[in-house]
């Protein structure tokens, strides 16, 4: 009896942290080459919102999951557009997308579902076990009878790591964010790579919010996303711009929410806002204790103009 | 400032309604919503809304729709109470309500629904229902307004089986789904095989939850039935749309007037939904102790405590 | 007009605090929470001393908002000068936290007893700003604000302690090697960023709600990082930006109240125009180089 | 045919030509030197040529062909290379990570971390420019990160290779070896650009020199030819005095600055002990890297000591943070300027009152007395005849010189009584090196303290009453200057002790 509910705890911790650990592993992307978008918030609605859509309309996963990348990235584009080319301050640019992807996808919603009381919903994707994984005892269960989404996960942190660590591509992501300017003495073209790095975020912050759709809740609703995306933001510096740092940070920031909602459960007449700061408490905890300064790209937010000295 | 005259244009009354959430959330505002429609048709009114309503923007709100010549300006909510007051007094020719509050002037209403009712038949039905001996229920935010449906509930699931365990926890969110399926999850864990909510678009994700888990639940504020029809059970029903109704009626009649009005079952204002496709599944037995346990409330015979601060 | 300047007081002072704190490095994204924190010192000014007069309640109220809001900034402020932590981060979570904090303290220590709902009790009339155009909501907060924005302006650019504050937030190293302590004006600039993100929470409850609530700030921390970038941190930019802004958003929830278009319009719109100004900005950037 | 041909180049910035009808052509197989003044626009040429800036108008031709160079991408695809006067390295990444950015070599885009290795080794033995490529680049001194950059122009296959101030940052021995490298590379049929303000050096090495003065030509001559005076006054428009370093006649009551047993934390220096007397310019020579900017920084307060104690008229200072030892009249010019120096996005005056903003004459009851600030920045542009558009420009926009100059205007503007200067004329032209060097022979003869660290050996030789050796953070030797023994200091800064002949 333990035992499950320890598994089932880590399973809820897992599944808090996906769609933060997803929207955080492009944010580190984007970050590295030197933007860094406080709209993660905007990619995923946006990625919840056309992935929901485009799932309510075709009933395939695979276009809803295509839709919500589009999404993501399309939203991505706008703030790299902002701030690379009309080289506008990045955090604004970012708070501006917050708040125009709040109003437009509950516009949108507005305008496709119209006001009803019935809830327009999609069937959920469900876990999938990997075989003999899922059988490893407590974590086999947790970690690995879950859904694709978490599979693509786990498979990202990895292909990052060895991206950031083991080739040119890492190499050129850091310079461009580092220097800048000694990236395109040598030849690399710095804003080339910031847009791809901006699609990237786009990307997996789209495949963040279609799991917030697609897998947890098979619905949309405006501000569905809830500020995740600030979370996303925290567990990028919490984890160092390390892909596994990421991962382990969105997680134990999964787990301190999945814990508060179990502390609540046990009942007690403390008020409940007391558990539901605990996550926000464990955070700054976990970054006084990992103290060490953290180390930001030194062009982090700073526009490049090749010919300003 | 602006117009002071208010009350009809065009021989039409115009209702105006402050939604403390957007239109859609599947839950408190949407029947508010709801009821307007409903109040448009019947009268031949004219309507507006506002979503979204902080309580920032409250008084600036009824302010705006009184000087636009609004003869009767709603708002939903308990937070909408003390700015209505308020601003009663600089438009007397228009009329104020709040829903669930408790402050009142010359021309502004408050109207409390005696939502507990429901939530006590909730609870018996959850507690009858329930094969493990524990149910679960998810609230918004700690607040009166829900407190005492929990409360109910708890009393409600105790009477059909004292050694009852009732799991309960509050997300401090309306409007985190995942939220709300995530505490609902948790209850499931724990073995709960009855999950309730009241907790709007928050308790969807409840909903989903037994869904996804084949566990049974209940449904809060109107016929949630249609999100999970082989889950929700039943719902309570808050008629918003009857206390709408009610004001309009009474704007149009003259006889509207200041106080806080306590209206419940009796009234027609809070009830609970049918049993869908559950009509069969659910005992007989639990279905007469429900009904009765109703009419005793409709008679008066029983009240059901109302509970507003959170309890062991 | 009048809702409008109501508006833009908050935002005035909290995205003068953001100024402040941005111009010397200090990245203060709890605007919001450092608010919420003034309201709370002033209800608990007003809820355990009510008879003092008003004069000093009001001196009382203003000093305490200050503290509060700027202690409250003041832990990631020290944070990072002692220990290189991200004040992004910790300024985030303090925005959760104290919101939390705020939903705790109206359920228990600050909770109206007669009253069942999560509400501090109505705060003696002393707290109370003085109301300017009577029957508006106009109060003066906005005096306040705009008196803050000369004084930032004076400290910023015409005093030492602001121009080591700005040499700070450009080349901390040079600030070093020129012995300005770094780490002594990033904990001053907390600590000033926010006490006006305070004085913004003190503002909204003594001019406006007279007792604590929930929900009393609508992103209005969130948006003061806009407002202070687009006023380019400066204090006569951020006057003018909170102005446009807050008509912004009064105008587009009146427009919502008068012709039936959905809310989300209004944040499209906030978005668009930002977004707007933004590119337009750089263009006009591009052909000035 | 000229390998390179620029012709008419001009290019202005915000109103103010730094090219003005410029021409410049290079020979194959030659090394030629760029001249002029801080400001000439020397920089502005060269960065044209390999991309970074678009000339309003002009036409670039290579090997006869009119090319059109929109991007570094685009130079370096044309066989050009440039090592630039401020470096473009990436502080947090190594040796091989720099040098090969953005290259695809074998097994692209994996790295192959050994095969690289092997190549870059193989190239610095050929050109005997020892890199290790492992190292983390910012933990480089400024000597080895110039080889760095170097590396990485022949890494890239440049047959035309721009230096812009590359000798500013080297020991005369690595001078001599680059010197080595670059004729290596002339025999190869490379082409050599150098820019340097160091008139010896274009006498020893180049082929043929152009000088630019003002924004446009204003001579061009055959080295064979040419000769210092000639050279100088092209340049600046009048003859060079040379400098002389007179003994003063009479000696000062202070006792100056002394170290005793000074030891880092955790740094490289000590136990190091180091006695500069009022009215005496004590030059620290020595390798690169050996702690001479850790040496400054003790002294500065910048960086903590261990143990020992710094004092200045007895008094000690070890105690005291950087702000309170500026107070007492320490001037600081660091080898960093633009991360220590200066505060880039602030304008001219505000950087003049970075040292000074908190001095009673700047300042009443807290705020800032503009009008005085004022004047006293104008008063120190006209005097150190410092070339700005105007005091509320961003010292970002200022030629690498004049930046230096405003540094020494601040620093040493107020009568210090201790002048730590680290590198001073870095990066200055053969006039204003004049200025500072007559300035801290001034201080000198006020009775001040000054410590001279430099990497120009002669500047060192020229102005030093003591010659301090310094080898792996500690003194091997102090020296007088009469007696002084070229070997002998050669062995010395090597870190041999062996005495031979004094
Ligand atoms: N990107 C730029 N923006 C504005 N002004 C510039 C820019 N680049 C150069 N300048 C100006 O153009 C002029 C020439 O500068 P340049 O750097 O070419 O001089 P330089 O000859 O290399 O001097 P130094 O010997 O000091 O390095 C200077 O006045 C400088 O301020
Ligand atoms: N805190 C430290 N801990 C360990 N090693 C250090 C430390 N600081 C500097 N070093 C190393 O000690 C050596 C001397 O450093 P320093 O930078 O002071 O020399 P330098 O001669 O002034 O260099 P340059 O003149 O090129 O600036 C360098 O190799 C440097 O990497
Ligand atoms: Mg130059
Ligand atoms: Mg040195």
């Amino acid at each position: 009896m333990e035992l499950v509910v320890l598994s089932s705890f880590l399973a809820a911790t897992v599944r808090m942290a996906a769609p933060i650990a997803l929207a955080a592993l492009g944010e580190t992307i984007s970050e590295k080459a030197g933007v860094s978008n406080i709209g993660v918030e905007a990619i995923m609605l946006s990625g919840a919102y056309f992935s929901f859509w485009a799932m309510f309309q075709s009933g395939n996963v695979y276009v809803a999951v295509f839709a919500g990348i589009l999404g993501g990235a399309g939203t991505s584009l706008i703030h790299a557009f902002l701030s690379l080319r009309c080289k506008a301050d990045q955090t604004i640019a970012g708070l501006a997308l917050n708040f125009l992807f709040l109003g437009l996808t509950s516009f949108l919603f507005l305008m496709q579902f119209g006001k009803t009381t019935t809830l327009p919903s999609i069937t959920v994707l469900k876990p999938v076990a990997l075989p003999l994984l899922s059988n490893i005892p407590i974590i086999g269960e947790a970690l690995f009878a879950q859904d694709p989404f978490v599979y693509v996960l786990y498979l990202m942190v990895i292909l990052l790591m060895v991206f950031f660590y083991k080739t040119e591509w890492g190499v050129i992501l850091h310079a461009v964010g580092e220097a800048p300017r000694a990236a395109d003495t040598a030849g690399i073209k710095v804003h080339a790579v910031r847009y791809l790095a901006c699609t990237a975020n786009g990307v997996l912050g789209g495949l963040g919010g279609a799991y917030l759709t697609l897998v947890k809740l098979g619905f949309f609703q405006e501000n569905l996303t809830g500020g995740k995306g600030y979370i996303a933001l925290v567990a990028v510096i919490l984890g160092r711009r390390n892909p596994l740092g990421v991962l382990i940070a969105a997680l134990v920031i999964g787990s301190a929410e999945a814990l508060q909602i179990r502390l609540q459960t046990l009942g007690s007449t403390i008020p409940s806002q007391a558990f539901s700061m605990l996550p926000y408490v464990v955070t700054v905890l976990v970054l006084m204790l990992s103290m060490g300064k953290g180390h930001n790209p030194a062009a982090l937010g700073l526009p490049y103009e090749r010919d300003k000295r | 400032g602006g117009a002071k005259e208010a009350g009809t244009s065009g021989g039409k009354l115009k209702v105006a309604l402050l939604l403390s959430g957007p239109a859609n959330d599947q839950g408190w505002n949407a029947v508010a919503y709801a009821g307007l429609q409903e109040a448009q048709q019947k009268f031949n009114i004219e309507t507006a809304y506002s979503e979204n309503v902080g309580i920032a923007d409250g008084e600036a709100a009824f302010r705006d729709y009184a000087a636009q010549g609004y003869g009767l300006v709603i708002g939903h909510g308990f937070q909408f109470g003390e700015p209505a007051v308020r601003i009663s007094s600089q438009f007397p020719n228009t009329k104020f309500m709040a829903i669930e509050s408790n402050t009142y002037s010359k021309n502004a209403a408050s109207y409390v629904m005696a939502c507990e009712e429901a939530g006590y038949l909730m609870g018996m039905l959850a507690g009858s229902m329930s094969k493990s001996g524990v149910i679960g229920i998810v609230g918004g935010f700690e607040q009166p307004s829900i407190v005492k449906v929990l409360e109910a509930y708890k009393l409600g699931a105790k009477s059909v089986n004292p050694s009852i365990k009732v799991l309960e926890a509050y997300v401090s969110s309306f409007t985190d789904v995942a939220l709300g399926k995530e505490a609902a999850l948790s209850m499931a864990d724990q073995g709960a095989d009855v999950l309730s909510h009241c907790a709007n678009q928050a308790g969807t994700g409840v909903i989903k939850a037994a869904e996804e888990r084949g566990l049974l639940s209940t449904g809060d504020s109107y016929d949630q039935n249609s999100i999970a029809p082989n889950t929700v059970m039943a719902s309570t029903i808050y008629s918003v749309p009857a206390l709408v109704l009610t004001a309009v009626e009474k704007v149009l009649g003259n006889t509207y007037e200041g106080g806080v009005f306590n209206l419940g079952m009796k009234d027609g204002v809070v009830d609970i939904s049918g049993y869908n496709s559950f009509e069969a599944k659910i005992p007989q037995t639990v279905k007469d102790a429900i009904a009765a346990k109703r009419n005793e409330i409709l008679g008066g015979s029983f009240k059901v405590p109302l509970i507003e601060t959170r309890s062991k | 007009m009048a809702e409008v300047l109501v508006r833009a007081t908050p935002l005035m002072l909290a995205a003068l605090g953001v100024s402040v704190g941005f111009r010397t490095g200090f990245l203060n994204i709890g605007a919001e929470g450092q608010l919420y924190l003034g309201a709370i010192s002033i209800t608990w000014l007003g809820m355990t001393f009510p008879t003092l007069p008003a004069p000093l309640m009001l001196v009382l109220s203003l000093v305490l908002g200050f503290l509060s809001g700027g202690l409250w900034a003041l832990i990631p402020g020290l944070l990072k000068a002692k220990f290189g932590l991200s004040e992004v981060i910790n300024t985030i979570m303090l925005n959760y936290i104290a919101i939390n904090l705020v939903g705790i303290l109206v359920r228990t220590s600050l909770k109206d007893p007669t009253y069942p709902y999560p509400m501090s009790p109505m705060l003696p009339a002393s707290t109370n700003f003085l109301q300017l155009l009577s029957p508006t909501r106009l109060h003066a907060g906005l005096l306040l604000a705009l008196v803050c924005a000369a004084l930032v302006y004076l400290l910023m650019f015409q005093t030492t302690l602001g121009f080591c504050m700005r040499a700070v937030g450009l080349n901390a190293r040079a600030c070093q090697c020129s012995g300005i302590a770094v780490s002594k004006y990033v904990i001053i600039s907390s600590l000033i960023s926010g006490g006006l993100s305070g004085l913004a929470g003190v503002s909204e409850i003594a001019g406006l709600h007279h007792r604590l609530i929930e929900g009393i700030s609508p992103s209005y921390g969130y948006l003061a990082i806009i407002v202070s970038l687009l006023g380019r941190n400066n204090p006569v930019g951020i006057v003018f930006a909170s102005l446009g802004i807050a008509a912004l958003q009064v105008g587009s929830m009146s427009m919502q109240r008068s012709s039936g278009v959905p809310t989300s319009i209004a944040s499209i719109i906030m978005g668009l125009v930002v977004i707007m100004i933004l590119s337009r900005k750089s263009l006009f950037r591009c052909k000035e180089a | 045919m000229p390998t390179l041909r620029m012709s008419k180049i001009d290019k202005q910035f915000f109103g103010k030509m730094a090219n003005e009808q410029v021409d410049f052509t290079l020979e194959q197989g030659e090394i030629h030197a760029l001249l002029g003044e801080n400001g000439a626009g020397k920089t502005t040429l060269m960065n044209i040529l390999y991309g970074i800036y678009q000339a309003d108008s002009g036409c670039i031709e290579l090997d006869g062909k009119p090319v059109s160079i929109k991007s570094p991408k685009d130079a370096i695809a044309l066989q050009i290379g440039m090592v630039h006067q401020h470096f473009t390295l990436v502080p947090t990444l190594t040796v091989r990570q720099n040098i090969t950015l953005g290259l695809k070599s074998k097994g692209y885009p994996f790295v192959n971390a050994k095969e690289l290795d092997r190549s870059i080794r193989t190239l610095s033995e050929r050109y005997n420019l020892t890199v290790d490529p492992a190292a983390l680049v910012g933990s480089l001194s400024v000597g080895q990160q110039q080889r760095v950059e170097i590396m990485k122009v022949l890494y890239r296959n440049a047959r035309l290779i721009i230096l812009d101030e590359p000798t500013a940052v080297l020991t005369p021995q690595e001078v001599e070896s680059l010197f080595i490298v670059l004729r290596r590379l002339r025999e190869e049929g490379h082409s050599v650009i150098i820019i340097t303000h160091h008139i010896d050096e274009v006498l020893a090495i180049t082929d043929r020199v152009t000088v630019l003065r003002a924004a446009r030509n204003a001579g061009h001559v055959v080295t064979r030819e040419t000769s210092e005076e000639e050279l100088s006054s092209l340049m600046i428009g009048r003859k060079l005095q040379k400098i002389e370093r007179k003994p003063l006649p009479f000696s000062f009551a202070s006792k100056g600055l002394q170290l005793d047993s000074i030891q880092s934390k955790n740094g490289p220096l000590g136990p190091l002990s180091l006695s500069i007397p009022a009215g005496s310019i004590v030059g620290i020579a020595g390798v690169d890297g050996n702690g001479q900017k850790a040496l400054a920084e003790v002294i500065m307060g910048i960086r903590d000591i261990e143990s020992g104690t710094i004092t200045l008229d007895g008094k000690p200072l070890q105690h005291l943070s950087v702000k309170e030892r500026k107070a007492l009249g320490i001037g600081y010019i660091s080898d960093d300027r633009l991360k220590d120096g200066l505060v880039l996005d602030m304008d001219v005056r505000d950087n003049f009152l970075l040292s000074s903003y908190d001095k009673r004459e700047y300042t009443s009851h807290a705020l800032i007395d503009t009008k005085r600030v004022q004047q006293a920045t104008e008063q120190a542009v006209f005097l150190y005849a410092i070339k700005t558009a105007s005091l509320s420009t961003p010292v970002r926009y200022l030629s690498g010189g004049n930046q230096q100059k405003l540094i020494v205007a601040r620093e040493l503007g107020d009568q210090p009584k201790v002048v730590v200067a680290c590198q001073p004329t870095r990066g200055l032209d053969i006039g204003s090196t004049e200025e500072v060097h007559s300035i801290l022979l001034d201080l000198r003869s006020q009775g001040c303290s000054v410590l001279l660290i430099s990497s120009d050996l002669d500047e060192i030789l020229t102005l030093s009453d003591k010659i301090a050796v310094i080898y792996q953070g500690t003194i091997m030797d102090v020296l007088d200057h009469d007696k002084v023994d070229m070997t002998h200091l050669g062995l010395l800064m090597a870190g041999s002790k062996t005495r031979r002949s004094v």
